[in-house]
């Protein structure tokens, strides 16, 4: 019959073509491409620094765009479009600003200290949707001093808007009249950077290629794929087919991939740290040896071995500690039950009723302790803490809530007792927001702290440019918040990409090009990624960096 | 018949208005807001609430319901997530949802008639109780456990990409290569939208035919002396397909579904997954717009179900009133 | 009737089907014979074996459930019990045709009748698809129908009652089989179309010199049809004798029942003759005679024993204990 | 007059398959009688005659494109929902095909309790009581009321049928084929079981049947349809004595007569011409008539009155 054989042809068709597809994809494979494919969680959103706020926008960015300024290996802000720069102190302080001369947008146009006034208005442009006008809102104004000179007018002191001028200049040619908001600019962005944008295919890659005009010298890699992979897991597996060349990993990804002889793991401190943070309007957290106490009873050591396996650090305050304003001498609370027990009852806490769980005027030590779905390090840190609490009779009962609600029902109208939640910093230690008594009804100082002393430090160490003085601000800043502990915190993570070993660095030295590993530094990896290169197997180095 | 289709259109109408109304109260309604998603301490209250304006999210529900259907007509819809004109977002990624779910399809097909019939004519024999079994686990199995395992197992055995929709670590290639490429990288994720839809089908399938096999045409067949190839493949075969293609009507739900979990174990850059990122980051428009496009799918599914219904089986006449 | 031969012969056919319920004996121990050219009736209600029967014949009893044990089945010189399935194809439809009762449901609804027809012609003679479609349309034209191509080309569902089952019959008649089954083929039709198709059937049988094999539960059928009755009971055959005989003196109570109530529904006056009661379970049939329960003549003996088929004088064959003799 | 049908009539418009053309159907083309209370009138004719959807439209299952139907004097489609509910418990049912009337999924004593509690004709508390009474009325033994109907006879489940119509106590049922599903031997005694409740209970019938021979027994008048028309209505002996319609006398030609002896004497009944008729202006009966001539083409004839209570439309019966 006719149709019993198109029954049996169809299935067997498709089963032919797939391995045909098979060989054929097996045999296009090729390792040594001039190239950099970088895995991604998600897709970028607006390719315009002035717009984006996630990271996978912001990666792509840094490639593209340049900042006025930006920060070295070792996290000294250095320039970059402008090509030197003065601060003068006083009531209201000036930064003046010397352009780099020549450097030309992807487009071919020059590029002058119009687009970076042009940058500063569509910033602080009611109508642009935009977080960054947080860090300008105190800027008086910008006046043009020249072609490549402009001057940066603010109305007091506040040395974290240094840094701000980090922001990815964007071409005024290009964009005045457009609405910033909704652009085609934001798909198909011109920037000054050492790579130029190609491609963007949504949700699935995008490509920039090296720009052969970069002020600093044309890259050594012919272009950059960001490739989306969802699914963070998953990104190994393409690891280990070539797939993507760099991605980040988890901890517990950690051990395999450093037995892979064809990759690097490297490991940073990242630039934040988890912590449980305590409703201070709550009656049980109101007194400071209760949250002593609670800190005393976590095993913080245990739980970065669980959660991250040992790949983190217990943190003693607010600051990573490789950062210059960590004070050292802050001693992280050893893990003693006795000594928690100890505090509680100095604060009324006993077990008076037997039942295993405190009790003070009746009332039991019982909390819930919140965070949000969907990020299994916070549900374990919920668990094993309700675990070591259990032990001095403090009863935590954890609930996960998605993010958005997270956000908006319990963290944001301040209804909850207790919250596991993690800040990403920049690298300015200004902790104003989160700290500072104002912050409490609209800012993100949402577990209610009020210390006067801490209030007075942080408005000096805004107004405050020399950075020793700003040391010694921020290590009393530690000091007390340590003391007080309106947060335990718990520790800063290490963050682990994996780069395969093709990848070298190219230093020009005179005439000669020396070659040399990849290697992590404070500010991270990719910090001289224009010098990153793939030896081809003819090249003769290809042997000191063969890829197996 | 062109009467009948033009009226069923007209009806899809209200209900799509219906449905559209409800999702935008139950997405509005569900707490969170598209603004201030990250927890970022340098960005001010102020500038959240001027957003908010910006994103006109101050004003009430109904206003809000009139402003996107004017702006879905008329132009003007754009993502608060990367301010893309939403229309051109979904376009960007329908032709990725598209033909994976074509291809599942066709898999779905191809693969579960042959096997309903397979089961159906060999009744009760070992690879017929095989085939219920398998059918068994391939409903239930939950789709992204499988994806993980076919993943692993793909990779550690052959070291072949499997994720995304192409080869990244290759130099130029020929027309052919990129096809077979794009093919291999197809494979998985269709086949695993396609299980659920394999197995159930099937099923579906097989006892369809054991109903037709029973019924009396079939015995008149075989006393006119045909071969059983000719009464099971000519005469069986024409009559059980006809429910089988109702099914296609209410597959596309199912496949939509899908798609989500597929979609982003895969790194398929399609619907399913910009429709479940845009529910997370509560972008509004695009949720709105993807439910919409999904709710014409599946009206439109239905109905041309039932006309396809009516095509092939020669007693179906449709009422003119 | 002597000088015709024997063409088909079953001796001691028992058809058993499982069910969840329990065993139905729907055909037990059933024996008769078809001669060259007569049309043998068999009579019998709803549930008394009549298809099973012609469908052990066919060779399509459905296996499983149901198990044909102990029998013979010969057809001219073949043995078909135990014929492979090959060899039974070439008989069925060629030398044994069959036509059902419900012509709607025994055609297929997607092909068209013509197509239909086509197809059981290629099945059993070498003839080529263009020479097939003319063979089906002169085959139309015959079963009476003036426009045969424009029938050929309707659907089932598109067709009367009448024409349907014309088509049905020209369908079984395209090889000349010697034996047409035609399993009450009159019953799902109207009066005035009933009685042409069996006046079409008398017309073939005598133009084809072919055996008829007719079951039908009407009387009035078997009186214009049939030479000889087999009268079947729960499975068993009760009464088997001449036509004439049946009509004018039937020797078992149940042909006798069954004529009366024929009969009776055309008087006016009076109650109306019925046979009390139901036809029994065929998964637990009494241990003595089937019909007992209804029989007004049953006496204790009916009960406690079968009665085997007797010859009660020459070619008349009744199994009753008691069986009504006249003459 | 129980009942009063007046010029009924109900066009079905079809469309042709997924693009042919439509048209429409005169399944029912002016057709007008009466019953009395305990009468029983029969509407007899082939597949297709328009009889069952005649009895669809007595019940007011079914609206019709023109006509009406006064039961008790009223046009039961002037009347409003709770009027017509209060109407339709009075006229019922019986179907052709006894199984596929019953819900396979309930008891015979649930299927009975839906029905007397969904119009509350008897208290709650005689319920039980009342099922059992018309079980036995229709001659089942009361145990049936806890079995479904799968594991009836046809004739059982005829009773079932006919238990459930007679349930509501109605003035009026129509039978629609109750008996032509059945076997032979139990054919008479729903027939029986049908008059005997006529007597009993005062109850008119619409019997509708195909075959003239089953209509002898239960109705005192005969109207024989064809093609949406009453074309012959007569007392029934009348009927039988004198058919004035060709087709009629096809009808009768056609009972076959359980003799083999006069087999070969019969003559064919009239309508030698096969189905594949056409149409044409005058007489429905034209294209099959073996008396037909020029007029019967052209004119279509009325239904008269050729004697009392003898009503036929045909040009050729007067002579």
């Amino acid at each position: 019959m006719k149709l019993k054989l198109v029954l049996l042809l169809i299935p067997g068709f498709i089963i032919l073509i797939l391995v045909a597809s098979f060989f054929s994809s097996r045999k296009s494979l090729d390792k040594n491409i001039n190239q950099l494919v970088i895995g991604s969680i998600g897709d970028a959103s607006y390719l315009n620094p002035i717009l984006s706020q996630d990271t996978a926008s912001g990666d792509v960015n840094n490639l593209v765009f340049n900042g006025l300024l930006k920060y070295d290996k070792d996290l000294n802000l250095v320039g970059d479009l402008a090509s030197s720069w003065k601060v003068t102190g006083g009531k209201e302080p000036v930064i003046v600003f010397n352009l780099r001369k020549g450097v030309k947008w992807h487009d071919g146009v020059e590029f002058t200290a119009e687009d970076v006034r042009f940058t500063f208005e569509r910033v602080m442009d009611k109508k642009t949707n935009t977080v960054r006008r947080s860090d300008f809102e105190l800027v008086k104004e910008v006046r043009i001093l020249g072609r490549y000179k402009l001057r940066v007018r603010y109305r007091e002191p506040f040395s974290p808007g240094l840094e701000s001028w980090g922001i990815g200049i964007v071409p005024k040619h290009l964009l005045a009249g457009e609405d910033i908001n909704t652009a085609a600019f934001n798909r198909h962005p011109v920037g000054t950077g050492p790579f130029r944008f190609k491609e963007w295919v949504s949700d699935e890659k995008i490509i920039l290629v090296a720009n052969d005009d970069y002020f600093e010298g044309r890259p050594y890699l012919d272009r950059i794929i960001f490739r989306i992979i969802p699914e963070t897991s998953l990104s190994e597996i393409e690891l280990l087919t070539g797939g993507i060349d760099y991605a980040g990993i988890y901890a517990h990804q950690y051990e395999r991939m450093k037995a892979n002889p064809d990759f690097r793991v490297y490991k940073r401190p990242s630039l934040g740290y988890t912590y449980i943070g305590y409703n201070l309007e709550n009656p049980l957290f109101k007194d400071k040896k209760v949250r002593q106490a609670l800190t005393y009873a976590l095993a913080r050591e245990e739980i970065v071995d669980y959660v991250l396996y040992g790949h983190g650090v217990a943190a003693t305050g607010p600051f990573p500690n490789h950062m210059w304003y960590y004070n050292p001498q802050v001693m992280p609370y050893a893990y003693s039950p006795e000594k928690a027990r100890q505090l509680l009852a100095e604060a009324g806490w006993t077990d008076s009723n037997g039942d295993g769980i405190l009790d003070k005027e009746g009332k039991p030590f019982r909390f819930i302790l919140i965070t949000n779905s969907g990020n299994d390090v916070r549900r374990d840190i919920a668990v094993l803490a309700q675990r070591q609490w259990s032990k001095i009779g403090v009863e935590a009962i954890p609930r996960l809530y998605e993010w958005s609600t997270f956000l908006n029902s319990y963290i944001n109208p301040k209804n909850f007792d207790a919250c596991i939640l993690g800040w990403s910093l920049s690298v300015d230690p200004d902790g104003y927001s989160i700290w500072h008594s104002s912050q409490i009804k609209d800012g993100f100082n949402f577990v209610s702290y009020r210390n006067e002393e801490v209030d007075r430090l942080l408005v000096l160490g805004r107004r405050e440019y020399g950075k020793e003085k700003r040391r010694a601000i921020y290590h009393r800043i530690h000091e007390i918040l340590a003391e007080e502990q309106p947060y335990t915190f718990l520790y800063v993570a290490e963050a682990m990409p994996v780069l395969s070993k093709k990848f070298i660095a190219v230093e020009q030295l005179d005439d000669k090009k020396i070659y040399r590993p990849i290697k992590m530094e404070k500010s991270g990896l990719m910090y001289d990624l224009i010098k990153w290169y793939v030896p081809q197997e003819s090249s003769g180095i290809s042997d000191q960096w063969s890829v197996r | 018949m062109r009467k009948y289709v033009l009226k069923r259109l007209l009806q899809c109408i209200p209900t799509l208005f219906g449905i559209t109304v409800i999702s935008f109260v139950v997405i509005h309604l569900a707490p969170g807001s598209p603004i201030g998603m990250q927890l970022n301490p340098k960005v001010s209250p102020r500038i959240v609430e001027q957003m908010r304006e910006n994103y006109d999210l101050d004003k009430p529900m109904h206003v809000q319901y009139v402003l996107w259907l004017k702006r879905l007509f008329k132009g003007g819809l754009y993502s608060f997530k990367d301010g893309k004109p939403v229309l051109q977002k979904i376009g960007e990624r329908l032709p990725a949802t598209v033909v994976l779910n074509v291809v599942s399809v066709i898999l779905i097909f191809g693969f579960a008639i042959p096997l309903g019939v397979f089961s159906a004519t060999h009744r009760y024999s070992l690879l017929d109780n095989m085939g219920t079994l398998a059918a068994y686990v391939g409903i239930s199995i939950p789709g992204f456990w499988l994806a993980y395992i076919l993943i692993l197992g793909a990779v550690k055995m052959f070291g072949v990409p499997v994720l995304g929709m192409r080869s990244f670590a290759v130099a130029e290639l020929s027309f052919w290569q990129v096809s077979l490429d794009r093919i291999w990288h197809l494979a998985l994720p269709s086949f695993i939208l396609a299980v659920g839809g394999i197995a159930g089908i099937s099923r579906y399938m097989r006892s369809s035919m054991l109903e037709v096999i029973q019924q009396d045409y079939i015995r008149t067949a075989r006393a006119k002396g045909l071969r059983e190839d000719e009464v099971y493949y000519k005469h069986a075969l024409r009559n059980a397909l006809l429910p089988i293609v109702t099914i296609i009507g209410f597959l596309i739900p199912g496949l939509i579904g899908g798609s989500v979990i597929v979609e982003t174990v895969f790194a398929w850059p399609g619907i399913g997954r910009l429709a479940y990122q845009s529910v997370l980051s509560r972008d509004y428009p695009t949720v709105m717009t993807i439910m919409t496009i999904s709710a014409v799918l599946v009206l439109l599914g239905n109905l041309a179900a039932d006309v396809l219904y009516a095509v092939v089986d020669p007693r179906i006449r449709y009422p003119k009133r | 009737m002597e000088t015709s031969s024997k063409i088909l012969e079953i001796r001691d056919l028992s058809v058993h089907f499982r069910t969840p319920e329990g065993l139905v004996r729907a055909v037990n121990s059933l024996s008769l014979e078809i001669y060259e050219g007569e049309t043998l009736g068999l009579v019998g209600e709803s549930g008394s074996g009549k298809t099973v029967t012609a469908l052990s014949i066919m060779g399509l009893v459905p296996s499983p459930p149901g198990r044909i044990e102990s029998d013979r089945i010969m057809y001219r010189e073949t043995l078909l019990t135990g014929l492979s399935e090959t060899r039974l194809r070439k008989i069925r439809g060629k030398e044994i045709a069959m036509i059902f009762q419900e012509p709607l449901l025994s055609l297929n609804p997607v092909f068209t009748a013509g197509s239909q027809i086509v197809e059981a012609i290629v099945a059993h003679r070498p003839v080529s698809e263009l020479q097939a479609r003319q063979d089906m349309l002169e085959l139309l034209r015959l079963v009476g129908i003036r426009k045969p191509a424009e029938v050929a080309s309707r659907y089932p569902h598109q067709l009367s009652g009448g024409m349907r089952q014309r088509v049905m019959i020209a369908m079984a008649i395209c090889a000349y089989p010697s034996i047409l089954i035609a399993d009450e083929p009159t019953t799902a039709l109207d009066v005035t179309i009933a009685s042409r198709i069996l006046k079409l059937l008398r017309e073939l049988q005598s133009k084809f010199k072919m055996s008829i094999l007719l079951i039908t539960h009407d009387f009035g059928v078997i009186a214009e049809t049939a030479d000889r009755v087999a009268v079947m009971y729960a499975g068993e055959i009760v009464e088997y004798a001449p036509v004439k005989n049946v009509f004018r003196e039937p020797a078992h109570p149940y042909t006798i029942g069954l004529l009366d109530c024929v009969s009776g529904i055309q008087k006016k006056e009076g109650p109306l003759h019925t046979i009390p009661g139901y036809v029994p379970d065929l998964r637990n049939l009494p241990a003595g005679c089937n019909f007992a329960d209804r029989c007004p003549y049953a006496v204790p003996v009916c009960r406690r024993e079968k009665p085997c088929l007797t010859e009660i004088k020459p070619n008349v064959v009744v199994a009753c204990h008691h069986p009504k003799i006249t003459n | 007059m129980l009942l009063r049908v007046c010029g009924l009539k109900k066009f079905f418009p079809f469309t042709g398959g997924v693009f042919g053309k439509g048209g429409v159907v005169k399944a029912v083309d002016g057709t007008s009688f009466e019953i009395a209370n305990g009468e029983t009138f029969a509407l007899v004719g082939e597949s297709g005659s328009g009889k069952t959807t005649t009895g669809l439209l007595t019940l007011g299952l079914l609206s019709p494109t023109a006509g009406g139907v006064y039961f008790e004097g009223d046009n039961i489609f002037k009347l409003n929902a709770s009027e017509m509910r209060e109407r339709r418990r009075r006229m019922q049912m019986v179907f052709q095909d006894p199984y596929g009337s019953l819900n396979p999924r309930m008891t015979v004593g649930k299927m009975l309790r839906e029905v007397l509690s969904f119009h509350h004709v008897v208290e709650p508390d005689f319920v039980r009581e009342r099922i059992n009474e018309l079980l036995k009325v229709v001659g089942l033994d009361s145990s049936y009321v806890r079995r479904y109907p799968h594991e009836f006879s046809g004739g059982e489940r005829q009773r079932i049928g006919i238990a459930r119509a007679i349930s509501l106590e109605p003035r009026l049922i129509v039978a629609d084929e109750p008996v032509s599903a059945l076997d032979v031997s139990i054919r008479g005694q729903i027939l029986n079981l049908l008059r005997e409740l006529q007597e009993k209970l005062g109850l008119a019938y619409l019997f509708i049947a195909h075959d003239l021979a089953v209509v002898r027994y239960v109705s005192r008048r005969v109207g024989v349809m064809y093609l949406g028309r009453i074309v012959e209505e007569a007392d029934t002996e009348e009927m039988f004595a004198r058919p004035l319609h060709p087709y009629t006398r096809a009808l009768l030609d056609s009972i076959p007569v359980p003799d083999p002896e006069i087999r070969n004497k019969r003559t064919m009944p009239a309508g030698e011409a096969p189905e594949d008729y056409e149409e044409c202006p005058g007489c429905r009966f034209y294209s099959r008539c073996p008396r037909a001539e020029r007029k019967c083409k052209e004119v279509e004839p009325e239904l008269v009155a050729v004697e009392d209570n003898h009503l036929v439309a045909c040009h050729m019966a007067s002579n």
